[in-house]
């Protein structure tokens, strides 16, 4: 009856066990690298808001501060996106025909919350403190990236724990005297490593990894 | 000491607290919008909260908020803080991958207006009051917001003097009680409270006709300047018309006593501070009445171990939180403690009291107690005269409060440890007495218009009363109540109350001071508050209530800008200068009261004893609903979800009962059944019988549903309290408790471990090279080890904690406290029977000696904070590591739940969560959730964590300022809400702090010291002041074992 | 075979499957074939054989080295691991313990070592015996089946342009008891 | 049972035949693979039925459990393990004596190992499957568990712990399982090829061709296998023993009164090969009877494994007697309660005395060479023995737990219908397992058999019987 395979089988033989091995291999490791694309980690997907606010005008063009509109941002662990009323102070003078902002007014008047698409996002058993970050001068822009030069708002860092503790572990990289948190385009003058250090002095900046930092 | 504390509290609580004024001003706008609300929105005048009330008519209700409150809070329910594990829990995909978070999907809502006192993330501190049995306790309620979330005691109230007890710990949980009532009805049929209004005018209308004479007004005892000045006004209207004030608990006894000894009706008021031997006649003082927080503080400031130490003696039936803390305690039926008390006085008396010479003769029966013990009381009470105290208790007949009024008088204590004042109400008496009155008018017909504002009257009030059936007889019946209870089933019209937290009022403390009582969030079911329904007789129903009392005070103010002292009365929580002084030169006729009293010692009954007792969790019933009330360990006999017929040993065995059996309790021809529990300590041939359980209300929600059995069924008008003639019957039916501590005694089944509670003699104490001594010094202090101790004198800060058990009572307020602030999970009976009750604290409770010479040492025990942790090493993925502060920490989200962490604790003070117990709250009760804490779901460790929230927020605030904490400026809630101050935080770095000087004390030893496990919280050793001329009982007796809790 | 084909590079190879009665015939009669100055021999049996080593004159076993290899590979991987997370990228204070503590690295660094030392045992005799190989030209014989069960053979690869008979012929007289010759097909 | 006719085996000390009448390889061959060839019988099927019937229970409890979560078990605080860890150790023990058949008796050379090792080899798999349900299932998030144990790069930044028992218990009992089935497959080769060859029917043989991965028996190959196996069996003998070693530091390394001890890794192992000799017994006994089995599988077999019981039984009862003795000669309180109050007269003392009966009084029969060599005696106290490991490991996991320190947190535990569910399934499971190994896989090693009747045919003392036919 001849032999029960033919020489051909042999090859195929091999190729299925490499596949198979590489397989095993693979997906765990796909997996892992897939975790922190940006894809996964949700950054530079545009959001559609109910209104189209251009950060790049208000702050860039009208030269606002941030802390006009985010104005717990230094006393509170929220930034806090402003009330509608603090839309009116401006926008019942300047633009109060334009139909763009119709749904602004709408939300004062029927006494309606604007409701915005959350764009910076962390888990629910994560304590971020807004205030502390920033009178320790960390500036905006180290976590927000260059909401100046966008359109709409997306997000620019990945927000994953190791990346937090990147900045806790070592926050020199990313600290700037306080009066310049807002500044967007700040540049340490001089060796930033240098700057860093004497500024983490200056500030009295005591990071922290212990867990209760943030989780509690 | 206790006083120091309370100043540098007040400055403290200054700047946190705000003033509600300020929220109307930001009303302003609002107005405008009242239409927008459903009508009777003129008097809820909070804007902010209005928001959360939008939210609630769009039927969106927010989740709980997070960390993120960009305004208010989260749209999305899904993702509300107890949505997300669960969430993660599903969504493997995206755990798999090991993503920290997902796509943002949810909304932002801001508010469209930010009043400006709101910081969004961060907490207020309101300061309100809460008025139980008519006296208010000063509260602080903080508020995240507009969501009250934790109440805290008021520091600058003369009551609370910043502690809590833990009813008023659990009205948060009463404030999001989805089973209240919500709807204004007439029948069945709902109705606005404009028409309801309508109606009342055009009843008013006739009613006037005849000067109101069927007008009658059920209402609770209140001190309420504002309803009383309503009271009057409508009295003015219809002369005719009563008013009747009924309690099921009234402190009745008091007021006649004082009647019999001073000739008019008059409240006694005491102050242990300077009281060095207290004689308690069956008085819980500690854990009952109006004036416990502030008394158990005047008390453990007395019993730091000193010469100056106090000497407590208590007489009672049934062991108590008192009894628990005496030096000596005798044993005694209720019925009995009259003659006791007579002779007492016979014995001062013969000791040289002329002024208790009248009394001497009076007859005492044949004794049933040890002559011993009385006399070396007398001796002690006459060595201490001026600076001793008899206190006679609730339950205690009028002629018992009389002799301890003339023992006081006699021992010259007036004026120093007890004051007597005239009552702060017009109707001093409310106990069965007036009610009876009342009951005749209905008997009789005469009663057209009943307007119910009193605590379920139907529910509490005698039986023989029958007053259900009463009501039927009544045309017009309101009933004004928080949930549709039995009450609510009998009237005609129902009006759903505003919570306490959610009304505009104010209530007087029992030294007369006013607290203003402001809301904290606008009624979330559209409550009606008790000043509106009285207003609406005197034709101002629609004012509301926050007019009213504006106006009233407004009416009473002299002098200067009302608008600046108003809200300074609403910051502090007081209106200055509103204390009503005693009145000194109280004199004791004796030969007179001899007469009136002789009568009433005669004992006439024989038989078993019934005693009725006020249930320490549920009080009268009305607290039936709260599940963290129901819930919470019984301070002494560790029961839960349920009350219990409580026996002797003796008796029991005679009864041949044990614990767990059901047994017929008949008394009068009226029976029920209950589950019999045997109590160390407990007095021989009587059985007591909690009240407040067997709630069967239409309304009555799944919580207080078949809990217990209704020991009210059995009550009478003419002996609330005491009684005998009672039978108690096996039924041979068997019933399963819930209790969390198994063992009654240190050393169960003869076990030979070292006691967890140390405790010893005073005078052992004094003597620096006593036994006591050798006995703590091996419990503290270093042990050999392989490992380099951590050295954390480098940190900051090196949190610690010290549980004086000198202080500790027992009374669980901590308890409370701490599953508000750290949202713990309630878990049902059918859980706690399994051994899985979730509270982080576990106050343990040890007897020694046996029922005659019973002592009880309580012990608050939670996580420890070991240096050496024996949790940390067997956790498999660090989720249960050490701070660099030195904190035990639990990190929730990392855990996997193998409770491998929990096994190896010695202290066995984790906690599991075994089932979701999050999956069936309301949204409404997610608002009363603490924003700060991580709510955990199924499958997650967790315990004591010395609320880290409340460190790191205070940590963030202050290097934001860039200082360090001070001692005393950070306290955790069990801390903040201890009445005796027992518990006390801080860092072992600062050497001048409490906390550092409560680690170096010679009482202070480590529980489990021997495994070397370096725990952070020390405790300091119970010290016991006994009567040299009795026996003293062993410094810990491994006394006999008492019966067991039923468990199988 | 590969008459359809033209060009094909294929050479089929040639074997001479020899069946002996016994496993001590089997040994004698191998030992003979390789004086007899045939290089690529191979015997097929049903089990082990002793001496079949000597009879083939193969070399000593490779097994032995590659499982050193892998264990100590693995031990290594192991402990480097531990230190790796626990002392080096995040070293966390566990209950006073310190973070560098070997007795607790013992039992993982013992586990790794033999899963690999195991492994490579498994793997690397697969890949020495070049399986799976589910043809092999030896079992287009008939008879081969047997070699599994009861029979005990001899095979031979003969060198291309060799003669079969002259080979069928030694094996005879080595002692084999029924000869055959096969050639591998194409595909 | 003696053997009616002559036999292989001329050992004077060891009257009973390792393999009894009289074989060549073919009949050895087909008398050992005709299970595999016989269609499955009706017992088969009753019993298979049986198994996949309890199997089902076992799907039931877990999904319930996924479900509910622990809360579904009887579980509390302090008795935070409870039936899953029991149950895991218990499975995990009866594993370890097919590695230590195959393993250590292979390295002494005990010729008697070659007709039980399959069959305790296949054992050790099915059981160590079994137990390998439980770490994961008794974690409160099973979802997390099953991958924040591997120490892989993860977004968090955060790696195990390694100072815990529980991760060495994953690593240790991985390694067991993988290097068990290694081991088990390279054995199995050679019979795939035989069976590959005597296979009628040709989709059979192309199944067991495939396993076989074209198996030719070839001398080069025989000459690197060899090596494989011994070193295979080298490494798996200290493996067995490291891992019910690192099992039982799941409870040596803690501060429990009755756990924190250090008799606990030999007197683990031992009680491990012990119950694990039993289990084999157990099924043995019927599977020789209704699988023909009787010629290979002897009295000298039984008898040989019923004196290990007896052997490791001993060992056991010493780890007892010493657990006591420290306990009071310690002078700890607590451990000195743990042994004397709680066991001994506490609420489940009831458990500890029937595990000293079964454990302790049990074994002890196995002195008589009659009780060492009756089918019916062995078997029964084969299933004492079973009960009796399993009541040890109650006492150690919940009665050490109900009762440590602090009185004020004693509790009692009491099981739900989804423990003993949970317990009845894995059986379940077991059974469901090891009836389609009997199916499919000759359940004794063909190949060594053969070698064995060689080895004993050139025995010097051995006549040449057997051997020309």
């Amino acid at each position: 009856m001849g032999p029960l395979f033919r020489p051909r089988h042999n090859t195929l033989a091999l190729i299925s066990l490499f596949v198979v091995a590489a397989g095993a291999a693979g997906v765990p490791a796909g997996l892992m690298v897939y975790a922190r694309t940006p894809y996964a980690r949700g950054m530079q997907d545009p959001i559609e808001q109910p209104v189209q606010f251009d950060h790049r005008h208000h702050t860039r063009d009208e030269g606002i501060d941030c802390r006009y509109c985010h104005n717990t941002v230094d006393k509170s662990p929220a930034a806090g996106i402003p009330a509608t009323q603090l839309c009116l102070n401006c926008h019942s003078q300047v633009w109060n025909k334009s139909p763009i902002l119709e749904p602004v007014r709408q939300s004062f008047i029927q006494n309606k919350p604007m409701e915005w698409r959350r764009v910076y996002k962390v888990p629910e058993f994560v304590y971020f403190n807004h205030s502390i970050h920033v009178n320790k001068g960390v500036g905006c822009v180290s976590c927000h990236g260059r909401v100046d030069q966008m359109a709409a708002v997306e997000k620019a860092t990945p927000l994953t724990m190791s990346w937090c503790l990147e900045c806790h572990r070592r926050p020199e990289a990313n600290l700037r005297p306080v009066e310049e948190v807002v500044n967007m385009d700040w540049k340490p003058d001089g060796d930033p490593v240098a700057v860093g250090r004497e500024l983490a002095a200056k500030n009295d900046v005591h990071t922290r990894t212990s867990c209760t930092t943030c989780h509690r | 000491m206790s006083c120091d504390d309370n100043k540098d509290a007040r400055t403290k609580d200054r700047d946190r607290r705000r003033s509600l004024p300020v929220v109307d001003k930001s009303v302003a706008p609002a107005k405008g919008a009242a239409p927008a609300d459903g009508g009777n929105g003129l008097w809820r005048s909070q804007r902010p909260w209005r928001s959360i009330d939008e939210r609630d008519r769009q039927g969106a209700m927010p989740g709980a908020a997070n960390e993120f409150p960009a305004g208010t809070m989260d749209v999305d329910d899904n993702v509300s803080r107890r949505g997300f594990m669960q969430l993660l829990s599903v969504s493997t995909a995206v755990a798999t991958v090991g993503a920290a978070c997902q796509k943002p999907n949810e909304k932002i809502v801001p508010f469209v207006r930010r009043p400006e006192e709101v910081t969004p993330g961060n907490p207020l501190h309101f300061a309100t009051a809460y008025a139980l049995e008519g006296y208010g306790s000063g509260l602080l309620v903080e508020s995240h917001e507009g969501r009250p979330t934790k109440i805290e005691g008021n520091p600058a109230h003369p009551q609370t003097i910043g502690a809590t007890t833990a009813i008023e710990q659990a009205l948060i949980l009463g404030l999001y009680d989805d089973d209240r009532a919500k709807q204004l009805r007439q029948g069945v049929t709902p109705i606005a409270w404009r028409s309801l209004l309508g109606q009342i005018n055009a009843n008013n209308a006739k009613l006037a006709e005849n000067r109101g004479a069927g007008l009658r007004f059920l209402t609770a005892p209140t001190t309420s300047p504002l309803l009383l000045d309503l009271r009057r006004r409508i009295l003015e209207r219809f002369p005719q018309a009563k008013f009747v004030s009924y309690s099921s608990v009234a402190d009745d006894g008091a007021v006649d006593g004082a009647r019999m000894a001073f000739g008019k009706p008059m409240v006694p008021r005491h102050r242990l501070g300077s009281a060095d031997v207290i004689l308690s006649l069956d008085s819980d003082f500690l854990a009952e009445g109006p004036e416990q927080t502030r008394l158990s503080r005047e008390f453990a400031a007395r019993r730091e171990p000193s010469p100056r130490m106090s000497r407590l003696y208590v007489v009672e039936p049934a062991v108590t939180v008192t009894g628990a803390m005496a030096d000596h305690r005798l044993r005694m039926q209720g019925t009995e403690v009259g003659s006791f008390v007579a002779g007492l006085c016979s014995v001062l008396a013969s000791r040289g009291l002329e002024k208790l010479a009248p009394l001497a003769s009076l007859s005492h029966g044949e004794r049933k107690w040890d002559m011993k013990w009385l006399v070396a009381l007398a001796g002690d009470l006459e060595r201490h005269r001026g600076s001793s105290l008899v206190i006679a208790g609730c339950r205690q007949p009028p002629a018992v409060h009389a002799l301890a009024a003339a023992l006081n008088a006699a021992l010259g204590n007036v004026g120093v440890t007890v004051e007597y004042g005239a009552p702060l109400t017009p109707d001093p008496l409310s106990g069965p007495a007036p009610l009876a009155a009342l009951a005749q008018d209905i008997a009789a017909g005469a009663v057209d218009t009943l307007v119910i504002t009193a605590a379920n009257p139907v529910y509490t009030a005698p039986a023989d009363f029958k007053f259900a059936k009463l009501l039927e007889r009544v045309p017009n019946s309101i009933y004004f109540g928080l949930n549709e209870d039995e009450t609510a089933a009998a009237c005609k019209v129902m009006v759903p109350a505003a919570h306490a937290l959610e009304t505009w009022g104010d209530v007087r403390a029992t030294d007369g001071t006013v607290s203003i009582i402001q809301p904290l969030i606008a009624p979330l079911w559209g409550g009606i508050q008790e000043a509106e329904l009285y207003a609406a007789f005197i034709g101002e129903g629609d004012v509301g209530a926050n007019k009213l009392l504006r106006r009233y005070w407004q009416g009473q103010f002299k002098g200067g800008e009302f608008d600046a002292h108003w809200e300074r009365w609403l910051a502090d929580g007081i209106v200055p200068d509103t204390g009503v002084a005693a009145e000194g030169g109280v004199a004791v006729d004796g030969a007179a009261l001899a007469q009136t009293v002789a009568p009433l010692l005669t004992r006439t009954k024989s038989g078993m004893e019934i005693a009725f007792v006020v249930d320490p969790k549920l009080y009268d019933g009305r607290f039936a609903n709260n599940a963290w009330l129901q819930e919470l360990p019984h301070p002494i006999t560790k029961l839960t979800w349920d009350n219990a017929a409580m026996l002797s040993e003796t008796t029991a065995k005679a009864l041949g009962i044990e614990t767990g059996d059901i047994v017929e309790v008949t008394y009068r021809d009226r029976h029920v059944d209950a589950p019999a529990m045997i109590v160390p300590g407990h007095v021989d041939d009587t059985v007591t019988l909690p009240l407040g359980y067997g709630r069967t209300g239409v309304g009555v929600g799944g919580v207080a549903k078949d809990v217990g059995f209704n020991a009210g069924a059995l009550r009478t008008s003419d002996n609330p309290w005491y009684d005998r003639g009672a039978t108690v019957a096996k039924t041979g039916r068997r019933f399963k408790f819930a209790i969390t501590q198994d063992h009654w005694t240190m050393s169960p089944d003869g076990r030979v471990i070292p006691p967890p509670a140390v405790e010893g003699p005073i005078e052992e104490v004094l003597k620096r090279d006593s036994k006591f001594h050798e006995e703590i010094e091996v419990r503290r202090g270093p042990l050999p080890t392989i490992h380099e101790p951590v050295d954390y004198s480098k940190q900051a800060y090196k949190w610690a904690m010290s549980i004086d058990l000198n202080k500790c009572t027992g009374c669980s307020a901590c308890v409370v406290a701490c599953v508000s602030e750290n949202n713990i999970n309630v878990v049902g009976k059918e859980n706690v029977w399994r051994g899985r009750e979730m509270q982080w604290i576990r106050v343990d409770r040890y007897f020694s000696g046996n029922d005659d010479s019973l002592s009880m040492i309580t012990q608050p025990l939670m996580c420890v904070h070991c240096e050496t942790a024996p949790c940390e090493y067997v956790c498999p993925v660090n989720a249960t590591v050490h701070s660099d502060e030195g904190l035990n920490e639990m990190v929730y989200n990392r855990c996997i739940g193998t409770r491998y962490c929990s096994n190896n604790c010695p202290y066995k003070v984790r906690r599991f969560n075994y089932l979701n117990y999050i999956a069936d709250y309301t949204a409404v009760r997610e608002l009363g959730m603490n924003p700060d804490v991580t709510v955990r779901t199924r499958g997650i460790m967790e315990k004591c964590t010395y609320c880290v929230q409340r460190i790191e927020r205070k940590r963030i605030s202050t290097r934001i300022e860039g200082r360090t904490i001070a001692d005393g400026e950070l306290e955790t809630a069990c801390q903040q809400s201890c009445p005796t101050r027992a518990i006390v935080f801080g860092s072992l770095n600062d050497a001048s702090s409490k906390v550092s000087q409560q680690h170096a004390d010679p009482r202070r030893y480590d529980l489990l010291h021997e495994i070397g496990t370096r725990p952070r919280t020390a405790y300091l050793a119970r010290v016991r002041n006994p009567n040299p001329e009795l026996h003293v009982p062993d410094a810990h007796g491994a006394g006999q074992e008492h019966g067991k809790g039923e468990h199988e | 075979m590969s008459d359809g084909h033209e060009e094909s590079t294929f050479v089929a190879r040639r074997f001479i499957v020899a069946e002996f009665a016994s496993p001590q015939a089997l040994l004698d009669g191998t030992t003979k074939m390789r004086h007899g100055g045939y290089k690529s021999l191979d015997t097929h049996t049903p089990f082990p054989i002793h001496g079949i080593e000597e009879a083939l004159g193969l070399k000593r076993a490779k097994i032995p080295a590659i499982v050193l290899g892998g264990a100590i590979i693995g031990a290594c991987i192991a402990y480097s691991m531990i230190y790796f997370m626990n002392v080096i990228d995040w070293p966390l204070n566990i209950g006073n313990r310190p973070p560098h503590g070997p007795p607790a690295n013992i039992p993982i660094t013992f586990e790794l070592a033999v899963l690999l030392g195991g492994g490579s045992a498994f793997m690397g005799f697969f890949a020495l015996a070049k399986l799976p190989q589910p043809y092999h030209p030896v079992f287009e014989s008939e008879q081969f089946s047997r070699a599994s069960i009861d029979a005990f053979f001899l095979s031979v690869e003969l060198p291309a342009g060799a003669d079969g008979d002259r080979a069928i012929s030694d094996v005879k007289a080595a002692g084999a008891i029924a000869t055959e010759l096969v050639t591998e097909s194409e595909r | 049972m003696a053997a009616p006719h002559p036999s292989v085996s001329r050992d004077p000390l060891e009257p009973q035949p390792l393999i009894e009448g009289v074989h060549t390889d073919k009949t050895i061959n087909d008398s050992l693979l005709a299970h595999v060839w016989r269609g499955a019988g009706k017992g088969w099927f009753a019993l298979f039925s049986v198994a996949l019937a309890m199997l089902g229970l076992l799907v039931i409890a877990i999904s319930w459990t996924l479900y509910k979560g622990i809360g579904a078990w009887g579980n509390n605080i302090p008795v935070g393990w409870a039936f899953g860890i029991i149950n895991f150790v218990w499975w995990i023990g009866i594993g370890h004596a097919g590695t230590l058949i195959s393993a250590i008796l292979l390295l002494f050379q005990q010729k008697w190992r070659t007709s039980i090792n399959r069959f305790a080899e296949a054992m050790t798999l099915f059981a160590v499957i079994c137990a390998l349900l439980f770490p994961l299932l008794h974690t409160g998030r099973p979802w997390f568990a099953i991958y924040w144990l591997m120490p892989y790069p993860s977004t968090n930044g955060i790696w195990p712990q390694f100072k815990s028992p529980l991760t060495w218990d994953v690593f240790a009992v991985s390694t067991y399982f993988t290097i068990s089935l290694l081991f088990w497959f390279l054995g199995l080769v050679p019979d795939l090829a035989a069976l590959r060859d005597s296979s009628k029917s040709k989709t059979k043989r192309m199944v067991y061709g495939l396993l076989a991965m074209g198996w030719r028996g070839s001398g080069r190959h025989w000459a690197e296998y060899k090596w494989a196996y011994v070193l295979l069996a080298g490494l798996s003998t200290p493996l067995v023993l490291s891992v019910h070693t690192i099992v039982s530091f799941d409870f040596a390394t803690s501060v429990i009164p009755g756990w924190h001890t250090t008799i606990f890794p030999p007197y683990f192992v031992a009680g491990a090969v012990f119950s694990g000799f039993a289990m084999v017994m157990t099924w043995m006994v019927p599977a020789r009877h209704f699988l023909g089995l009787k010629h290979v599988v002897t009295m000298k077999h039984l008898e040989n494994m019923n004196k290990i019981m007896l052997v490791t039984g001993m060992m056991v009862s010493y780890g007892y007697i010493m657990e006591h003795f420290i306990a009071w000669y310690s002078g700890d309180p607590y451990e000195y309660a743990q042994f004397f109050k709680t066991r001994w007269g506490g609420p489940m003392s009831g458990i500890f005395y029937l595990m000293v009966f079964c454990n302790v009084v049990t074994p002890q029969i196995f002195w008589f060479k009659k009780a060492r060599t009756s089918i019916p005696v062995m078997w029964i106290a084969s299933i004492f023995i079973n009960v009796g490991m399993w009541c040890e490991r109650f006492n150690i996991v919940i009665t050490s737990l109900h009762q440590d320190f602090i009185p004020s947190k004693f509790e009692n535990y009491s099981p739900t219908w989804v423990d003993i569910t949970l317990f009845i399934g894995t059986i379940g499971l077991f059974s469901t397992l090891f009836l389609l190994f009997l199916k499919f896989i000759p359940a004794v090693a063909v190949t060594e058999v053969k070698e064995l009747r060689h080895e004993l045919a050139h025995d010097p003392t051995a006549d040449p019987v057997g051997e020309t036919h």
